[in-house]
């Protein structure tokens, strides 16, 4: 028998006396003949381990993790040791749902102090206990904001988000009925005319922007809470939360929603996925909150616990009046978070933006430097930045690939998007200068 | 070791991060505009790496995880996750790709994606598979947009109503609501199957499409899925296959083979990529020929010369997410189904199905069966027999809820209760493959000793647990006090 | 989950392992003359994959490890276990290296190898250091199997006797005892240092030397040192440095400059390698100049051209190991010391030894302080006082044994007890520099609570532990039983 | 502060108060001013742990793994993944020798578990908690030997033993005062007319001899224990321990004492380290064995439960007594064995030498077939095998090395020992194979 099932022949014979039929193939009696497969699965054999770590080294040949200068949503910053080691344990990796929380204080004492982290670091009142990424976050933040307004179903979203999740959030507006529209952004920024404009025609839900934004810009929302409260318009601030440590937070601009992915708070790159998005709001929008939530109460002996609560805003109760279908939340990669915002604390969190900020524009001011880049936008940037390129962009990232340096992500076809962490060394900025040249 | 939160264990000073000293000389925070600046204080912990490290592995004691015993929890496929995918899952070679990097420098990673997607094709008998979905209510949502498409590209504007049973995940009739669509809801027949003839008059131009899973949640086996099929393409509408029972139909029956135009599987029940506390889990969506245009963007597809590249199509239904979805739960899958091939896929749901009808017919003594019969992968119980204390009647009965706490104080994980909603004392019991028939006679001995404590002493047995790290909770409090988030005032 | 053990859980039939098909087609097992072949029957257990994970997953719960709580064990140096310092030493690129590969194919590690002899001798102030030995006790080996090679290369042959303090770890007599050598004990003064006039007349034409721990087992730093290296250095003899204690020492002051020829440092202890229940250590010995030559073979050197090479000396006493000792654990102090770097090494010890003698002085009300006056990393109780239980003129009275039973029962390790053996109630304390000061007062607000109860509950305190996964063992059944293996039948 | 060390200055300030001093130098403040240390350590500045990962990239690539056709004591079985998953578990890997039993019963367990699976192997009375490798193992056993005799100092080592460990053996009987004699091998076996003639004089206290021995060849010891005992010799066999599960064990062949190297049960070869060394005896033989052992006793309930015992045997009681200096096992390295073994079973460690003899002989006949080769010894092999070549075993080596494989392990000039695991590949034998035509 294959080494994950524990049955021996013997088992099978008694436990199938015990049910009172003669083979496993009789325990599947009823099914029609003409649904059973016939023959057996076009698959290969059972692999030893040895076997499989052979394929996948070969695997890996064929991958080349590459000096990564690219953001878009993804940074790479550093991952402390300590993070998988605690994930990988048992206890955390292989439970569910913490639905029995007598049995289940970790998974919650873990969300809950997400929920606070997150919480506090984007300047809003409550949490949840996490959504897939950051797009379909903001996706889910701009179901709600038509959700709350009852009546309207137009959305705003600045030109600015990164177009992936746009695309996005197309698609979700398109099937949910939501009048989705894109504002062209102006010289890389939210075009504030243009939306103030649509505002003020009364119908808009919501209005999302991106703070950085795609481009990597810092922008000033000055004023934009109040347009958009005037109008009964919900403000989403959606961006990856580690610069959260240093910029004006959601709660300051006076945003109603904040979201985006945490994936910056210390998740490796891994191709894309798991990520962690995130979603936050303010008191009044609570019951609108899609998503797994932790509550702190009580136990029998009045000891403080947690659990999962509200759960009256779920689909799995509110059935075919849902706004939302989530119902699980993205587990363990709340505890990455938790893990990354417990180690670095508030000074390493403003550090970690400090190192990132210094390398990329010592980076940006040496790619100018060569004469064939120029800064897309004057505008300010933390670290990431979009450059104007004399040359073809596909044609310079593959050059920096293929010695072994992601140069960045492309915008178009002369325009290239650099982001820096603090991982990258001054050695490694000065190959891509020199590969850039 | 329970009791304090990470902001309690914090000290103003402490550090537990390392960064690396900064080589160059440019501008940093302290330059950016005051009016984008952060002014509010950071309330994160401040604490050393070892406060950390034991923070953490104290509360996973407080945890219960599948290698820490039985976990029967009904509907959620809790099978054992080998270690072997946990090793190649973290292999840097795939945990340090950028999704942006370009496709020449992820020729591993898209070759795995792309036989992840053949070998679940040739599982379902479907003809192409997007792993894109980020989880299995995702890949519901994906799976809906998909059938949505289909009818819209053909200019049919008028279905708009999926029909759902009555016994359906919750998740079932959520999805299609988010997804445009009305619910109609199909009744269930006394042995928990649909009921055919509550189907026909709902069929109409205006149907859409039917989901079911089968067998369905009560674990049974809808036998009567050609005909039901057969119906709902008649009228125009496609099936959906709602993947979270496919175990038992492992190398048994396809879900393309009884009539299923779309479906979604689960990797964190079926192929035992870990359920992590809640995820990520991975919901990947197939469709039968003729469908595979409308699979969601980005997608992966082989060329000529066996390279292979990310595409965007024109056709697709738009895109669910900006990358690959959880690619990092594909690549554990992958292991899994290399690991048991032909012949492990084949047993995999027979022995699935050999434990849970073992299970039922040893506590059927017990807990009364509702429904009797082969069941495949699970079953339900509606709580405890009236002879065991479970007499609905009387008003001070030891219920389900009781029944699931008395279990933690014996070391196993509850079952899923009150779930499916057709019964009031649903007591919902999965074993998988993955556990012995010790493991099963030792729960079985369990379940019987606490009938018989229900029986004999039941005071007892209303006020479990008594042996877990904490008490039964309070969970009127937690949605009257509406505590989210630690107050460090 | 306390009981079982794995031939418990042992199915005939069962299987765990997974080995690659066969490819070849070649002459097996079978075919071995029966004459060597094997008859009797294999009781290994039969399981699976998952029955094992959860088995040694739920026996890891009875166990407590530094990432569990407060470790104070005497002599022990239980610091936090960086985790870092696993990861890089799971590197395939380290383990997956075979002993006897070309050094071309090597340099990568024999560069860590001699990084690390030249950090040692650093922090040492020694000449050169071998890091072949396996564990503290085969480095004081090692270190007293180099002078006595010193001796009888210069054809001293009388030298047989080496002094060891009466106070010293027990492995002191012990290693010079393999090596050879007779012991001869000097006695300690009443503030438990080497009593100098005690010691000078053991002194002479066949001491070959001199073996110490500087601070001593009770965490007293003998400042005599240099007199008493002086006295032996005339005399003939060397001194050895027993590094079990190195850790106050950091960055203060070096056993090279205390006048010492030999040393070992235990990287298990100093530089936070795991001690894995009981191993695998790492006891790195070091030489003043001089003595190098006689460092155990291989060894790694530097070429001129910057590569590294793996020798053989003929000078050398020989091999104590086949090839570099517990590699693996160098790595994972090589990742330490980059990590603590100057200013860490420099704070460690500080530290320590401000913990220690925190804890001394907070508790000293309470227990029985023999010797006053600064400790460094570790200082010793001769139990708990008179007026909290502790007489020995009691035969009641209650023991060290017990409050380290009562300590378990809180939720902290215990301190080492009943060793030095210079007093009869010893309870050796260590709290090393990863240790919080809330850490600390907790532990110093149970000592105390548990002094209180050993006052007015005696019986209580006396029973303990009673909050342990198993109760009291009984020491006297294990020796009298002799049951060193699992009975089949 | 550092990131392991929790000390705020505020801890410092108060904990020196309450000790009564003013600095942390003033701790030390008793300490003569000449011994203390002058300036600072010549140490590089601490690292990041993004530092740290590149400086162990850049070592890493200094290393090549190679496939691998070396033993020699070192084999290149599989680790299966559970192993390390579970050995990293704090719990286990963070915990020091069980004093504590009521708290340690977690390590107390699995090595009751190692002893009783290694005495099983064996098929001796009983094991010890393990030792540091083989060779160490080997000399424990040697100078037990003349422990238990009492008034012997003569061994016997067959040159049949690897040469390392005759190194090791070599340097303890020169300082412990042990005539160790190496009885040199005939035909690539031990010289058993030698031996008997030595034995026959009355004065050996012990008898060492390999099996498989260093040249892989499986001796046929019939007839030598009883030629041990009538001379009130001890009988010693060493070799790794994999062999164990199909060959006629040291228990089978009147073995006295067993002992040899574990590592083949499962464990990464780590460049050389750590092994385990196993240590198995006769129960005459209990009193004399060196190093720790587990026995199992009761709890105050009467619970079956385990504890550290015989410690009257111990250094840390005899002191200048002692014959062994042992204070420790391989910890954490017998949980490595007793995890592999219970995956492994009986049938799997049985076909793990079935594979590896398999692989091994196709090689053999391979090798031999390109006519460069030829069997050194004709003798039964299992897994390795002693080939006398018609070039530079060097020049051979450092070929295959260069194609990424260990060709094997040199013997002399033109000796080359080579051994194959159930790891190796048809494909990566038949690429030695062409290598080396």
């Amino acid at each position: 028998m294959h080494r994950y099932f524990p049955h021996t022949d013997e088992d099978i014979r008694q436990m199938l006396d015990l049910i009172g039929v003669k083979s496993l193939d009789d325990l599947f009696a009823e099914i029609p003949e003409e649904l059973k497969l016939k023959g057996e699965l076009n698959l290969p054999e059972g692999k030893s381990e040895a076997e499989i770590r052979s394929i996948f080294a070969r695997l890996s040949a064929m991958n080349k993790p590459l000096t990564c200068f690219a953001g878009a949503g993804a940074y790479d910053h550093y991952t402390p040791s300590v993070i998988p080691y605690i994930t990988s344990r048992s206890e955390f990796l292989t439970s569910y749902t913490p639905y029995q929380a007598e049995i289940s204080q970790g998974t919650l004492m873990y969300i809950f102090e997400y929920q606070t982290m997150m919480s506090n670091l984007t300047g809003m009142d409550v949490s949840n206990a996490s959504m897939y990424d950051g797009a379909t976050a903001t996706a889910e933040a701009m179901m709600m904001t038509c959700a709350a307004s009852k009546k309207r179903n137009r959305v705003l979203a600045s030109g600015t988000l990164n177009p992936a999740v746009l695309d996005v959030l197309k698609t979700y507006a398109h099937f949910h009925g939501i009048n989705l529209e894109i504002v062209p952004a102006k010289d890389g920024q939210s075009d504030r005319k243009s939306i103030s404009a649509k505002l003020a025609e009364g119908d808009v839900a919501g209005l999302i922007v991106a703070q950085p934004n795609y481009y990597g810009i810092v922008e000033d929302f000055t004023g934009l809470a109040d347009e958009c409260h005037t109008q009964k318009t919900l403000l989403v601030i959606t961006g990856p939360a580690s610069p959260l440590g240093v910029l004006k937070s959601p709660g300051e601009w006076g945003a109603d929603i904040a979201c985006g992915d945490a994936q910056s708070l210390g998740l490796p790159l891994n191709y894309g996925g798991p990520y962690i998005g995130y979603l936050c709001v303010k008191s009044a929008l609570i019951r609108k909150m899609p998503g797994r939530i932790v509550g702190q109460t009580e136990d029998t002996e009045g000891k403080r616990t947690f659990v999962l609560t509200m759960q009256a805003r779920e689909q799995h109760i509110r059935r075919e009046k849902a706004t939302s279908n989530i119902c699980t939340a993205q587990g363990i990669m709340c505890l990455y978070v938790a893990i990354y915002l417990s180690l670095m604390g508030p000074k390493g969190l403003v550090e970690v933006n400090d190192i990132s900020m210094k390398n990329a524009h010592y980076l940006c001011d040496a790619l100018v430097g060569t004469g064939h880049f120029k800064l897309t936008y004057d505008a300010p940037f933390l670290n990431e930045f979009c450059l104007t390129y004399d040359g073809d962009v596909d044609a310079l990232i593959k050059k920096c690939a293929e010695e072994g340096i992601l140069a960045g992500v492309k915008v178009d076809n002369n325009k290239l998007l650099v982001a820096v962490t603090e991982q990258r060394t001054k050695a490694e900025m000065d190959l891509l200068v020199s590969l850039a040249k | 070791f329970y009791g304090k939160l990470i902001f309690e264990l914090s000290r103003t000073g402490r550090t537990g991060y390392s960064l690396p000293t900064c080589e160059v000389e440019a501008t940093g925070c302290e330059s950016l505009p005051a009016s984008v600046k952060r002014t509010t204080s950071l309330h994160l912990p401040e604490a050393d790496e070892q406060t950390v490290a034991r923070h953490y592995t104290n509360m996973s004691n407080n945890n219960f995880g599948v290698d820490t015993g039985f976990y029967p929890l009904g509907s959620c496929t809790m099978k054992y996750n080998p270690k072997i995918n946990e090793e190649v899952a973290a292999l840097p070679a795939f945990t340090a790709l950028h999704p942006l990097q370009p496709s020449a420098s992820v020729q591993g990673a898209l070759e795995l994606y792309y036989e992840v997607q053949k070998i679940l094709s040739e599982i379902s008998g479907l003809s192409e598979f997007t792993l894109n979905p980020f989880a299995g209510a995702h890949g519901e949502l994906t799976g809906l947009m998909i059938i949505r498409t289909y009818h819209q590209r053909r200019g049919d504007e008028k279905r708009t109503k999926i029909i759902v049973p009555d016994s359906a995940h919750g998740t079932n009739p959520a999805s299609a609501a988010v997804c445009g669509f009305q619910i109609v809801e199909v009744k269930s027949t006394p042995d928990g199957t649909v009921d055919v003839e509550d189907l026909k008059p709902l069929l109409g131009d205006d149907i859409a499409g039917m989901m079911m899973t089968n067998p369905n949640t009560l674990g049974i086996f809808e036998t009567k899925i050609p005909d039901i099929a057969r119906l709902v393409h008649d009228c125009g509408g496609l099936m959906y296959y709602d993947g979270a029972n496919l175990n038992p139909m492992l190398g048994v029956c396809r879900p393309g083979d009884m009539g299923f135009d779309v479906m979604h599987i689960n990797l964190h029940k079926t192929f035992s990529t870990p359920h992590g506390g809640g995820g990520p889990g991975s919901g990947p969506v197939g469709v039968r020929q003729g469908l595979e245009a409308y699979l969601p963007n980005p997608r992966v597809v082989k060329n000529a010369d066996g390279s292979f590249s990310l595409t965007k199509n024109g056709e697709a239904l738009g895109s669910v997410s900006c990358y690959l979805g959880n690619y990092g739960i594909l690549v554990r899958a992958y292991a899994y189904l290399l690991s048991l091939g032909r012949d492990g896929i084949n047993m995999a749901g027979r022995l699935a199905t050999l434990n849970a009808n073992y299970i039922k017919e040893s506590l059927k003594s017990h807990y009364l069966l509702p429904i009797d019969g082969l069941c495949k992968h699970e079953f339900v119980f509606d709580g405890l027999r009236p002879e065991y204390g479970g007499d609905h009647h009387d008003d001070g009965h030891v219920t389900t809820l009781e029944v699931a706490k008395n279990l933690l104080d014996h070391g196993f994980h509850a079952p899923t209760i009150y779930f499916p909603l057709l019964f009031h004392e649903a007591l919902m019991i999965e074993p998988t493959e993955t556990e012995s028939k010790d493991t099963l006679d030792e729960f079985i001995a369990v379940m019987k000793e606490i009938a018989e404590e229900a029986r004999d002493n039941r005071e007892y047995v209303k006020s479990a647990p008594h042996h877990t790290p904490v008490g039964r909770l309070d969970d009127v409090k937690a949605v009257k006090d509406a505590i989210f988030k630690y107050d460090f005032n």
